[in-house]
């Protein structure tokens, strides 16, 4: 049952990351990559790692998106300029 | 054409690296390598000769101390290296890009975030001074610090913050975390120890493991504060824009 | 004082990294006091790596657990031949960081003052912590110290051009340190360990051979990058020629040399002293490499106008002949390795002092003239006699006429690759030779034997602050080019050692 | 190997092959897309991916968090801490990376103008 869990997971990991590639705009992929960020910190849990679900939670997620936030918002947008 | 060429070789190079891993033992298995052979000791005299509950804090912050140092710096460097591309906020002459904006700032949101804000920056400290015992410590709650600085500076603006958190002591702030590494390294080798060493043979018997405890925490609340602070800085430095 | 000598390298990353964490807080009212303080530093970790590479020669390699704790539970600190070279890094380091006074506060806001200088001593501790450490993650945490610090100093002047370069220094960068993650990640997963020697000890006992092989070429790919080898070295003239002079110095000078005391220490630390994988293929295919980047290199830098970017470009040229001559080694029989690696070593030493020396003159006359161009400093050798003597010894040396310290190290590879069977790569190596010469004989023909260009009449010698430095390197130049036994002595122990060989070892025939 | 037993091993490492895909397209993206911003979301899918697989090369089936407290027998099995303790500090370089190169990436956009490879190329 868990081992399915794991394997649903690990395949959406798959999917946000293509997503963040696929996405031609940069705010849609950063959301994406904060999707992508919060998967790996359920795959942690389930990896029985919590300290690192925590700081990938925090880390990941927040502080990093919102950085890759704050430079769209000061540079560019779309992917081509 | 070259495209198409990246995408081959990329193909052949996840071949490579596949095969490489596949071939390694199952994941999981408790005969592998990895899990035969350090291990047992950590699991046996972990939580005794580490001084925590929590395996990973005693491995980062006794076994593994010299990793965690270098962690520490490694946020500095980053802080310091955006300080010197970007450079320092000074609050008379900047302000942030999201009050530049035109957006309206809701009122749900600056109503939530006044309630919620003083729980996060509650949990953080409880996060830092409970690594030793539950999931968490030093890293964790420091960045949970610099997220609830970072949702106060959004909703309440950048003046605001930029001068609560004033330079005079985010400056001392930031450089807590290697401070504290330093401080707990010098004790132990004027005590005649290797550096880094937590359980001093010089203090007298009955409190060797209480100033342990005090040097561990000052080390995890050291890792917490300047981890907090770093982040607040860079997240600072890079939101500031000049004003008209 | 064995006790204290015990702790010396550990102090060495203390003292920087304490040094550098204080300087924002002691310098915050007085902004140019930095520079003092940055300097006592230096001298204080001067003092603790010799006290350390002492205790080396005398008494043999240091092993300190930090924490107490007995090495594959805890860290280790291996300081052993191979470390001594930070020996050459903190003396490097203090005299850039005296150099720097005059021409930063030049350059950059005095704002940014504090800045760079806890930028300089935080690029000098990952640098020291890498070549002491004897852990595989540790060893990847202080490269990214380095590392990170080493981008962030060539963006710091506000010219239009630098951050473009410090990005694709960055780009290339963040992917090497990745292939070594990716490579420290592949050998924990065989061998269930991060200490180096521990590690070496198990790779023997388990079956993956394909796992460690890869993880073999991920550590040389990531290695390569950083030391700017021939298909990877696109990043490395842009980002040498644009940062300040000072910092140029210590990118050349010493953080391309980290790349390969990174490949020493995996190929020759982990695999050889393991013994289970014949990683000949892999060297020799480096040497291959080597060989094409030292022409590569010569090759550019016939072009360049810029004369920072000859420099440059130079330094990819060299650290092929390091590369060629530490990657002559046979499986089975190490002592046929011997002289190319003594060779490559001491390359590694003489390059670093020759390479600060041309940077820093280089720096010098750009401080006092404004001009990098070499079609725009016609003549000026009349003018700054002294900067110009300097460069123009330290041209030599590495052009490699006789009597500087250039001349042993190519000495050596040659004779090593011709005694390995290498004959194409010792032609390679002297055909680049005659490049080098030429490009230099250029250099030293437009400073000294054309007319002063009109802008340039009215420029004198450069401050005290940057000369001492460039005249105790140049005089270095010609003193282990001409006493050359005294950086032997210390080099062929090491090469002894490298390669699996008693310390006090003599190649036949002498 | 026979067939069977390659989907055997790709079955019990599946952690491993999504680690390493994972790795590819995080290069894929470094490589190949002109944008720098995404070139560096990449980068931070190489790094998270190698993070996972070491972490799941220290994970034993039905290991628990190696943290003693309370409901911990003699008999339980605990997962290896090491990987996670080099972990956490690797997402913390991993961060700091990613702050420098966004903040750089800033700056070359107040000089030059755009973020884009191919177009900086040219302005050189």
């Amino acid at each position: 049952m868990l081992r399915s869990l794991d394997v649903i997971l690990l395949v959406f990991l798959l999917v946000t990351a293509v997503g963040v590639v696929r996405t031609k705009d940069l705010l849609g992929a950063s959301i994406i990559f904060s999707a992508y960020s919060f998967t790996m910190a359920i795959v942690w849990q389930q990896l029985s790692a919590p300290d690192l679900a925590l700081t990938e939670a925090a880390v990941g997620a927040g502080v990093t998106t919102v950085l890759f936030l704050i430079t769209i918002s000061r540079t560019v947008r779309r992917e081509d300029e | 054409m070259k495209k198409g060429l990246v995408v081959f070789a990329l193909f052949l190079l996840w071949i490579l690296l596949v095969y490489t891993v596949i071939v390694l033992p199952p994941m999981g298995s408790p005969e592998n390598p990895t899990n035969t052979h350090i291990i047992p000791r950590y699991l046996e005299k972990g939580v005794e000769e580490g001084g925590a509950h929590n395996l990973v804090t005693g491995i980062i912050l006794n076994y593994r101390g010299f990793d965690t140092m270098g962690e520490v710096t490694v946020i500095f460097v980053a802080l310091t290296c955006v300080l010197a591309v970007l450079g320092r906020e000074n609050i008379l002459r900047h302000t942030s890009k999201a009050e530049v904006s035109s957006v309206e700032k809701s009122v749900i949101v600056k109503c939530v975030v006044r309630f919620l804000a003083p729980f996060i920056i509650l949990f953080a400290f409880y996060i830092i001074l409970h690594g030793a015992e539950s999931p968490g410590g030093g890293f964790q709650g420091g960045a949970i610090l610099g997220a609830s600085v970072i949702i106060i500076t959004l909703t309440f603006g950048f003046a605001l913050v930029a001068k609560k958190l004033s330079l005079k002591y985010r400056v001392l702030f930031e450089s807590a975390g290697p401070l504290s590494f330093f401080i707990a390294g010098m004790v132990a080798i004027f005590c005649g120890q290797n550096f880094l060493t937590y359980l001093l043979p010089c203090v007298a018997h009955t409190y060797q493991d209480f100033v342990r405890h005090l040097l561990l925490i000052m080390v995890e609340i050291g890792i917490g504060v300047g981890g907090g602070a770093a982040i607040s800085s860079i997240f600072l430095a890079m939101e500031k824009v000049e004003k008209e | 004082m064995a006790e204290f000598a015990h702790h010396c390298p550990v102090l060495m990353v203390i003292t920087f990294l304490a040094g550098a964490v204080l300087t924002p807080i002691v310098s915050k009212s007085k902004k140019k006091f930095s520079f003092w303080w940055a300097f006592f530093v230096s001298l204080l970790a001067l003092l603790f790596s010799s006290c350390a590479v002492w205790s080396l020669y005398t008494k043999g390699p240091i092993s300190y657990w930090l924490g107490g704790w007995e090495p594959p539970y805890g860290i280790e600190i291996y300081f052993d031949y191979i470390s001594s070279i930070t020996f050459l890094m903190t003396v490097l380091g203090a005299l850039i960081i005296l150099y720097s006074k005059k021409y930063i506060e030049h350059d950059i806001k005095e704002e940014k003052l504090p800045v760079y200088y806890t930028l300089v001593l935080l690029l000098l501790c990952g640098m020291v912590g890498f070549s002491i450490t004897g852990d595989m993650f540790n060893l990847y945490v202080f490269l990214e110290i380095l590392s990170l610090s080493g981008y962030a100093l060539i963006a710091i002047t506000e010219e239009k051009l630098t951050a473009m370069a410090s990005f694709k220094y960055l780009v290339m960068g963040a992917v090497s340190s990745m292939c070594v993650l990716a490579g420290v990640a592949l050998l924990y997963n065989v061998t269930g360990t991060l200490n180096m020697s521990d590690m070496a000890l198990r790779l023997q006992q388990f079956e993956p051979i394909a796992t460690s092989y890869m993880a073999l070429c991920l550590f040389v790919v990531g290695f390569c990058v950083k030391a700017a080898m021939f298909p990877v070295h696109v990043w490395l003239p842009d980002a040498h020629a644009l940062a300040p002079s000072p910092v140029s110095a210590l990118l050349s000078g010493l953080v391309i040399k980290v790349g390969i005391v990174g490949l020493l220490r995996v190929i020759y630390g982990i695999y050889r002293l393991g013994g289970a994988i014949d990683f000949t293929t892999v060297t020799n295919f480096m040497g291959w490499l080597a060989a094409i980047t030292v022409l590569v290199g010569a090759f550019f830098a016939f072009f360049q106008d810029d004369i920072k970017m000859i420099f440059a470009y130079s330094s990819i040229s060299n650290i092929g002949y390091i590369i060629m001559g530490i990657s002559l080694i046979s499986f089975t029989q190490p002592e046929r390795g011997y002289l190319g690696m003594v060779g490559g070593l001491i390359h590694i030493f003489n390059h670093a002092i020759i390479k600060s020396t041309l940077f820093l003159c280089a720096g010098a006359i750009i401080y006092k003239t404004g001009f990098r161009k070499l079609s725009d400093l016609r003549g000026i050798g009349k003018k700054m006699p002294i900067t110009c003597g300097a460069l123009t010894i330290a041209a030599l040396s590495i052009a490699g006429i006789p009597p500087t310290a250039g001349f042993i190290c190519k000495w050596f590879i040659v004779l090593g690759a011709i005694e390995f069977g290498r004959g194409i790569w010792a032609a390679a190596l002297l055909i680049g030779a005659i490049f080098v010469f030429a490009y230099y004989i250029k250099i030293v023909n437009a400073i000294f034997f054309r007319e002063p260009a009109e802008p340039i009449l009215e420029v004198d010698e450069a401050p005290l602050s940057m000369l001492i430095p460039i005249v105790i390197l140049a005089i270095s130049c010609l003193v282990f080019g001409v006493f050359a036994y005294l950086p032997l002595a210390v080099i062929k122990p090491a090469a002894a050692t490298i390669l699996g060989l008693p310390p006090t070892y003599i190649p036949p025939g002498g | 190997m026979s067939v069977s037993e390659l989907f055997y091993k790709l079955n019990v490492n599946f952690n491993y092959v999504v680690a390493m895909t994972l790795f590819i397209i995080g290069l894929y993206t470094l490589i190949s897309k002109p944008n720098l911003i995404k070139k560096f979301m990449g980068l931070n899918i190489m790094e998270t991916s190698i993070f996972l697989f070491i972490v799941s090369s220290g994970a034993i089936a039905g290991g628990k968090a190696p943290i003693f407290g309370e409901g911990v027998g003699p008999e339980t099995v605990f997962v290896n801490p090491i990987p996670q303790a080099l972990i956490l500090t690797g997402i913390v370089v991993a961060m700091s990376t990613t702050a420098l190169a966004l903040s750089l990436m800033i700056k070359l956009y107040e000089q030059c103008g755009t973020l884009n490879a191919d177009k900086l190329k040219e302005l050189k």
